[in-house]
């Protein structure tokens, strides 16, 4: 372990009006010589891994991390290789990005959008970082990517599952490996139907924030599609840790269906608070209640126990696929931490990647090649099946699993159960679909 | 109508932790003057005794089952623990199952020995600081608190179940002649809310018909004069720190089965509790167990769908709504004494 | 000069000569030094500890003069910068509006918020104050999302009217925030040898406009107005029973000090057009209350000092990862070195929380003054040596006894 | 008619009749004692006269306009001014800008945003409560903490601020009380020389008898929240009733 130590100096634009009065003996500016914000010059490039440290998501970030660190292991040609192995692409071989060694630094978001934007600039100022990757909500991933936007450099976002990321919010210099609520909603809808039938009312409880709006909204447009009934829609403060209130009145309301429409701690805690009411041993309209948690983690399932058993949902990755990929990743990642990575490690890793795949075969760290060899780039052998990087909104579109959770868990990590990969054509929709409406990519920005 | 039952009940259990932290902190604030903004880290502390004391229980040994594999590959180990070996599978796992009612007794050794350690070794050297500085040294403890937890269990909630007998709930609907399901609220949560009644009718019993309560209660009311007496407050008031750490700790251990621990969850009733005991009154013990089952029940009005339909997002502010309305209509909350934290 | 006395006057041009020069002053280790991570000379970072600063300054003129302690100052920063933001979105890129509209707004606000809140006193108002913060960060997050985005905050887009100016660049991007014309993010940079230094538009717009309202701090401390407010903290009984009526007072030091919140909202917004809600949240409230004390309540430069080391410890220590230590301990032996870095790495890095609850804890128990209590006590010690000395000298000139 | 007039004044708190028709005047430029045992409602009165408490029935007129109901900024300003029992001062000031701050009031009434002029600059203001401190013999710890000086110069500040603003009448409450002997009689002295002095009106509620015959020209007592006699000192020392009711004790 020696990376970081960073010490070149990135630059933004140069003003000759500023600082003019303070004229001192060796002066000279390495201004405008760059051709793009933080070109690296040296042996060296950084990369800027900005991740949850600090607050609730910071056991998935310290996940991002571990899964940052062994991406650099392997792009620098330490490790087994991992997932570079079974890529696609070839042209990554273990000796840094263009003949450069990977250095990173790590930064704490706080799941903040403030103080993520901070840390994402103190990457770019300070340590010249050329690219920001990482985070574990939404919010932050939008706030970061307009800013990697205005300051140009590549964000490769991490864990963000709201459409906005890729729909209104999208930028060019942005790019989302991870699925979307659309995807999550197209992917249960069909194994919804096919468990509990297509009578079904359903009663959503949404986390009150953007995110939890674009789920609910994707999640009763799939249902409905397909005969279902949407019942009520209720939304909860983000702020909530107790949900008995919101979850007492479903039963009295004639739904047979609860879709949790939360994440993290508010998932948990919902979920909990369900299984604590006793839905699921209900019967309602002569069928048994059921819940749903359209967006899985297992981290945060391992945080609501033995409650998920049997309940369905969706996830990006999970550590129990059998491709030679998923199974090339849990290994390397296994024999150097100990225990299965989780999708949030699996998606930072393939972003991590596929940046440095880019860059390799534009020949270029300069964003605008960058963006150019990313769009419309199709690859396999990253976990997910084949995959393409759409150009009309840099989303990824690949398989979607469906897991329920596991009735007899062999250890603390095997929680879930992949009970449908639904093909990525599945949950492909067309880029200019009304719930990613109302934004534009814009012009790729090198900065400088 | 059943809605408005099954809102009430919501309310006296939310009202119950509420209540159970508020006492702790008007204690302390009544007796010592201290404003203790590490409460909530009690709260949250008292909830890891629980989760210890089921990770104790679950201490096991490794042998290792040829016919299975782990997720490498490699064969997998299996785990027994010595509880299930030295008492016998059945009743290993039924003390295993009953982890967090034995993790009452664990905490409250516990839980008053961190309040003494607290308050000798920290709490006592700011009786006489300003309340702002009792605030910076307590919420700088807080932290501390919360992040050594951070190291050792993570930042992610960590299941700890209520015994399987009180898993499911109860049926009031079918005792009050409604339908079937109608009413029904989970069996652990009752267990909850009779938890708090006890605890809060403990303490005040302990305060009203003891001398050592006496004294305490005339040491809250006027310090000096009890100091003349030649009664040795200080101690008193030590006992008093580690009792009130008590209550917040039982307070966690009891709600660990309600909502998966996480290290954060004290500085979450942090803010919450001190509206409640300010509503209630700085300084009295009825007006904090009043106002936290008020703002409870209110609350849980507050995200009925009928109400939220008339004003949107009235559940996010409900509290700090009522606390504004209660403030100024009645200058000290709701059972205040004069001069109490006004300058 | 100023209509300051000499000893404030010199206090304010070294404040003044720390501001300008701070580009110097914050990146002491060369940029390929391994202390160089302890750099905070970068244009962010520096933006932050004076727009922090002016946040603080703001919340002393309240809480240190008077003694009423807001828990609820934050939701000020937060409209600050949900209006310089809007201004950024309808009106223009310059910043001159966004600011001037951001601490008219937030005095507004405090007007309202302060003359409910004022009608208590002590915790009471403390809890008043929260109850209108929290208020405004959850509806904020939530209902209130069409004007402020939400949990993602409020962000220029590419289709912002802008009334007057361009909606996008000849580029296709989002124009950038300036001052008549003079980029905020504009950076000059100095390479001297191995070192690096950034001379930041907006930096220096911030400095300026902190050194302005760190100067209308002191003549507000050393006004009637001042005495009144610091009568009011001592002795409000005598205060109204002399013929003066203290809510007036109190709710002016309330504006005053929520439009100091506002222009820190604004200039936040100027230099990053981004509003987010958790700017309006108890804990960001509580991060000034911190400050204030930390540094010292009450004093002219207290506040300026906490604002500073607190947010060198959220933006430098956090970033402080396990290479980075083995870098900096790698000259000792592998065994030690790795026992080294285990022991430090709590306190580093995701752990960057539990070194700044210490910190609070260490100053308030052993400097009650806060950081001015610290930097006087080093005073006094090295004038006790000098006197010391002294006294040494003149002993020694007469024979020894 | 007195330039302070209470008539028919009643208060009862629950049960307890704590005034019970109180009838008092004052005279312009007299000095005029409140005496009575403990209990005889003798702080009820003086928090009626300050408004801080509103009687049941009654009125309270200061120089022809009522008293109730107004906050106490507003009493200060009609020219009443109050000493506390335990002198009221600012602590964390010091002496000058204790001083200063009465003329301050005087000057500029309940506010003023004066938020951007030095106060040092204010000439007259610094000046008139210099000369202030010299009739008061503190004018060399001026620059001095409040808080650290003696109970007995407290006190003399606390008045010194009061004649400051001039006022017509000064209220004094226990203006003695717990003060050692020297205190108590420097206290007397400047109350003394303050008569001689001004224009002023004193009502004083005391304890201590000795600073009542000292300076009193007329003495109400009070007993049960009634008033027993009124009279001058002379005819207040031989009265039987006030004997029984109150200096038997002491006798």
């Amino acid at each position: 372990m020696s990376n970081s130590n960073l010490t070149r100096r990135g630059l933004m634009k140069t003003s000759a009006l500023a600082g003019a009065g303070l004229a001192l003996p060796t002066i000279f500016t390495a201004s405008s010589a760059s051709a793009f914000t933080n070109e690296p010059t040296g042996g060296t490039v950084t990369l800027g891994f900005n991740v949850p440290q600090s607050g609730p998501y910071a056991d998935e970030g310290a996940d991002e991390l571990r899964a940052y660190q062994l991406a650099v292991e392997h792009l620098n040609g330490g490790g087994d290789g991992g997932m570079m192995n079974t890529f696609s692409s070839k042209v990554l071989q273990g000796g840094g990005i263009l003949g450069k060694k990977v250095e990173f630094v790590t930064g704490d978001t706080q799941t903040k959008s403030d103080a993520a934007r901070a840390s994402a600039k103190s990457m770019i100022e300070k340590d010249g970082a050329i690219m920001i990757t990482g985070g574990s909500s939404s919010g932050v991933a939008v706030a970061v990517q307009g800013l990697c936007q205005e300051a140009g450099v590549i964000f490769m976002a991490g864990l963000t599952h709201s459409n906005d990321t890729t729909g209104k919010d999208k930028k060019a210099n942005g790019f989302r490996h991870f699925f979307n609520a659309y995807m999550s909603a197209a992917a249960l809808a069909p194994v919804l139907q096919k468990l509990y039938g297509s009578e079904r009312k359903a009663y959503h409880l949404t986390a009150d924030y953007t995110w939890g709006w674009t789920q609910e909204e994707s999640i009763a447009a799939a249902t409905e599609a397909m005969g279902w009934e949407t019942v009520n829609k209720v939304r909860t403060p983000l702020a909530a840790t107790d949900f008995s209130s919101y979850i007492a009145p479903v039963l009295n309301s004639g739904a047979d269906v609860l879709v949790l429409n939360h994440y993290g701690g508010n998932m948990v805690n919902s979920l909990t608070n369900a299984v604590q009411f006793g839905l699921r041993e209900k019967q309602v309209n002569g069928k048994n209640f059921e819940i749903v948690v359209p967006l899985y983690s297992r981290l945060m399932a391992r945080g609501a126990g033995e409650n998920v058993k049997g309940i369905h949902g969706s996830t990006n990755w999970h550590w129990s696929l059998q491709d030679d990929a998923s199974k090339a990743f849990v290994k390397s990642f296994g024999e150097k931490y100990g225990f299965p990575p989780s999708q949030a490690a699996h998606t930072v890793y393939c972003q991590t990647l596929l940046y440095a795949d880019a860059v390799m075969r534009a020949g270029s760290f300069n964003p605008c090649a960058v963006v150019e060899a990313l769009e419309g780039f199709e690859f396999d052998g990253l976990g997910n099946g084949k995959t393409l990087y759409r150009a009309d909104d840099h989303q990824c579109f690949k398989d979607v699993l469906v897991v329920r959770g596991k009735e007899n868990p062999t250890s603390e990590f095997d929680l879930l159960e992949v009970v449908e990969v639904t093909p990525a054509a599945q949950v492909t929709y067309p880029a200019d679909h009304p719930m990613f409406a109302g934004g534009a990519l814009g012009n790729c920005n090198p900065g400088a | 109508m059943d809605a408005i039952i099954l809102q009430i009940l919501n309310g006296l259990d939310k009202g119950s932790a509420y209540a159970l932290i508020a006492l702790g902190l008007t204690l302390i604030f009544g007796t010592l003057g201290v404003v203790n903004f590490a409460h909530g880290a009690l709260f949250m502390i008292g909830a890891f005794c629980a989760v210890t004391l089921q990770r104790i229980l679950n201490i096991s040994f490794e042998t290792i089952d040829p016919t299975r594999t782990d997720f490498l590959g490699n064969p997998m180990k299996v785990k027994t623990t010595y509880v299930e070996t030295w008492f016998g599978p059945e009743v290993g796992a039924s003390i295993i199952d009953w982890a967090v009612p034995l993790a009452i007794l664990f905490s409250i050794p516990i839980m008053i020995g961190i309040g003494f350690i607290m308050e000798r070794g920290l709490i006592k050297h700011f009786y006489k600081r300003p309340h702002a500085d009792q605030i910076l040294v307590t919420f700088g403890l807080a932290i501390v608190l919360q992040e050594v937890i951070k190291f050792f269990y993570g930042a992610n909630p960590i299941p700890t179940g209520a015994p399987d007998v009180f898993k499911g709930s109860f049926d009031f609907g079918m005792l009050l002649g409604f339908e079937a399901n109608a009413i029904i609220y989970p069996y652990w949560r009752l267990v909850y809310f009779a938890f708090a009644a006890v605890i809060i009718g403990a303490v005040f019993s302990f305060l009203q018909f003891t001398t050592f309560g006496m004294v305490v209660r005339a040491g809250m009311a006027d310090r000096e004069t009890v100091g003349l007496l030649g009664i040795n407050i200080d101690k008193r008031f030590t006992i008093m720190f580690g009792i009130a750490a008590a209550v917040a700790g039982l307070a966690g251990v009891m709600y660990a089965p309600i909502n998966s621990p996480n290290y954060h969850m004290g500085m979450d009733f942090l803010v919450l509790s001190f509206v409640v005991v300010v509503v209630g009154g700085m300084g009295s013990l009825p007006g904090a167990v009043l106002a936290g089952f008020l703002l409870g029940i209110l609350e849980s009005f507050a995200s009925m769908n009928e109400i939220k339909s008339i004003i949107p997002g009235i559940d996010q502010i409900i509290i700090y709504l009522v606390a504004i309305i209660i403030l100024l209509t009645r200058p000290r909350g709701l059972m205040g004494r004069k001069g109490v934290m006004e300058d | 000069m100023l209509g300051l006395n000499k000893k404030d006057l010199s206090l304010l041009l070294i404040v003044a000569f720390l501001a300008l020069c701070a580009p110097f002053i914050l990146n002491p280790f060369p940029s390929d030094s391994s202390l160089a991570q302890f750099n905070a000379g970068y244009p962010d970072l520096m933006q932050r500890f004076v727009i922090f600063g002016i946040f603080a300054i703001g919340f002393n003129i309240l809480f240190g003069l008077t003694g009423y302690l807001s828990f609820g100052h934050a939701a000020f920063l937060g409209v600050g910068s949900y209006s310089a933001v809007w201004m950024f979105k309808l009106l223009s890129m310059n910043v001159v509006p966004a600011i001037v509209l951001s601490v008219i707004v937030a005095g507004l606000f405090s007007v309202v918020i302060g003359f409910v809140s004022l009608r208590r006193s002590g915790i009471y108002f403390s809890i008043l104050t929260l109850a209108f913060a929290q208020m405004s960060f959850n509806l904020a997050y939530s209902v209130l999302t069409p004007i402020t985005n939400g949990e993602t905050g409020l962000q220029l887009t590419l289709d912002d009217p802008r009334i007057l100016g361009a909606s996008r660049t000849e580029s296709g991007g989002i124009p950038v925030t300036n001052f008549f014309g003079l980029d905020m993010r504009d950076t000059y940079e100095m390479v001297v040898g191995p070192w690096a230094f950034q001379f930041n538009n907006g930096y220096y717009l911030c400095a300026i406009l902190m050194l302005i309202s760190f100067y209308l701090a002191i003549r507000i401390f050393r006004s009637p107005f001042g005495m009144m407010l610091r009568a009011i903290k001592s002795n409000n009984t005598r205060m109204t029973y002399t013929g003066l009526n203290a809510r007036p007072y109190t709710l002016a030091a309330f504006v005053i000090s929520g439009m100091y919140a506002g222009l820190a909202g604004g200039l936040l917004a100027s230099m990053d057009p981004l509003a987010g809600a958790e700017r309006m949240q108890w804990t960001a409230s509580g991060e000034v209350v911190l400050m204030t004390i930390l540094g010292g309540a009450g004093t002219l430069i207290g506040p300026v000092l906490g604002a500073g080391f607190i947010k060198y410890f959220e933006n430098i220590f956090s970033k402080i990862n396990d290479g980075v230590l083995h870098t900096w301990f790698g000259f000792m032996p592998d065994g030690l070195e790795d026992l080294v870095v285990t022991l430090v790495h709590p306190f580093v890095g995701k752990g960057w929380h539990l070194t700044l609850g210490l910190v609070f804890m260490l100053v308030v128990i052993f400097l009650p003054g806060g950081l001015v209590e610290g930097g006087q006590r080093i005073g006094r010690l090295f004038r006790r040596k000098k006197s010391g000395d002294e006294a040494k000298k003149s002993t020694q000139s007469t024979p020894a006894e | 008619m007195g330039i302070l007039e209470v008539k028919n004044v009643n208060k009862r708190f629950g049960g307890l009749q704590a005034l019970g028709d109180v009838n008092l005047s004052v005279a312009e430029n007299s000095v005029h004692a409140i005496i009575g045992p403990n209990g005889a409602g003798k702080s009820t009165l003086l928090n009626v006269l300050i408004g801080k408490l509103i009687p049941d029935t009654g009125s309270v007129m200061f120089n022809g306009q009522s008293v109730l109901g107004r906050k106490p900024f507003e009493i200060n300003q009609m020219g009443i001014s109050r000493v506390f029992q335990t002198p009221e001062i600012f602590g964390d000031l010091t002496v000058l800008e204790n001083m200063m701050i009465p003329i301050f009031a005087k000057r500029d009434g309940v506010f003023r945003m004066h938020a951007f002029e030095n106060s040092e600059n204010e000439k007259e203001i610094v000046e008139q409560a210099e000369h202030m401190l010299e009739s008061l013999n503190m004018a060399d710890a001026r620059h001095d903490h409040s808080a650290s000086m003696s109970r007995g110069n407290k006190r003399r500040l606390e008045i010194g601020m009061c004649l400051a603003q001039s006022p017509r009448l000064l209220l004094l409450d226990e203006p003695t009380a717990g003060m050692a002997r020297a205190d108590t009689n420097n206290t007397i002295d400047l109350l003394k020389q303050i008569k001689d002095e001004r224009d002023i009106t004193i009502a004083i509620i005391e304890h201590d008898m000795h600073v009542v015959f000292s300076l009193a020209e007329r003495i109400t007592v009070l007993a049960q929240g009634t008033p027993l006699v009124e009279d001058t000192p002379e005819n207040i020392k031989g009265h039987p009733k006030v004997r029984e009711a109150y200096l038997g004790e002491h006798a």
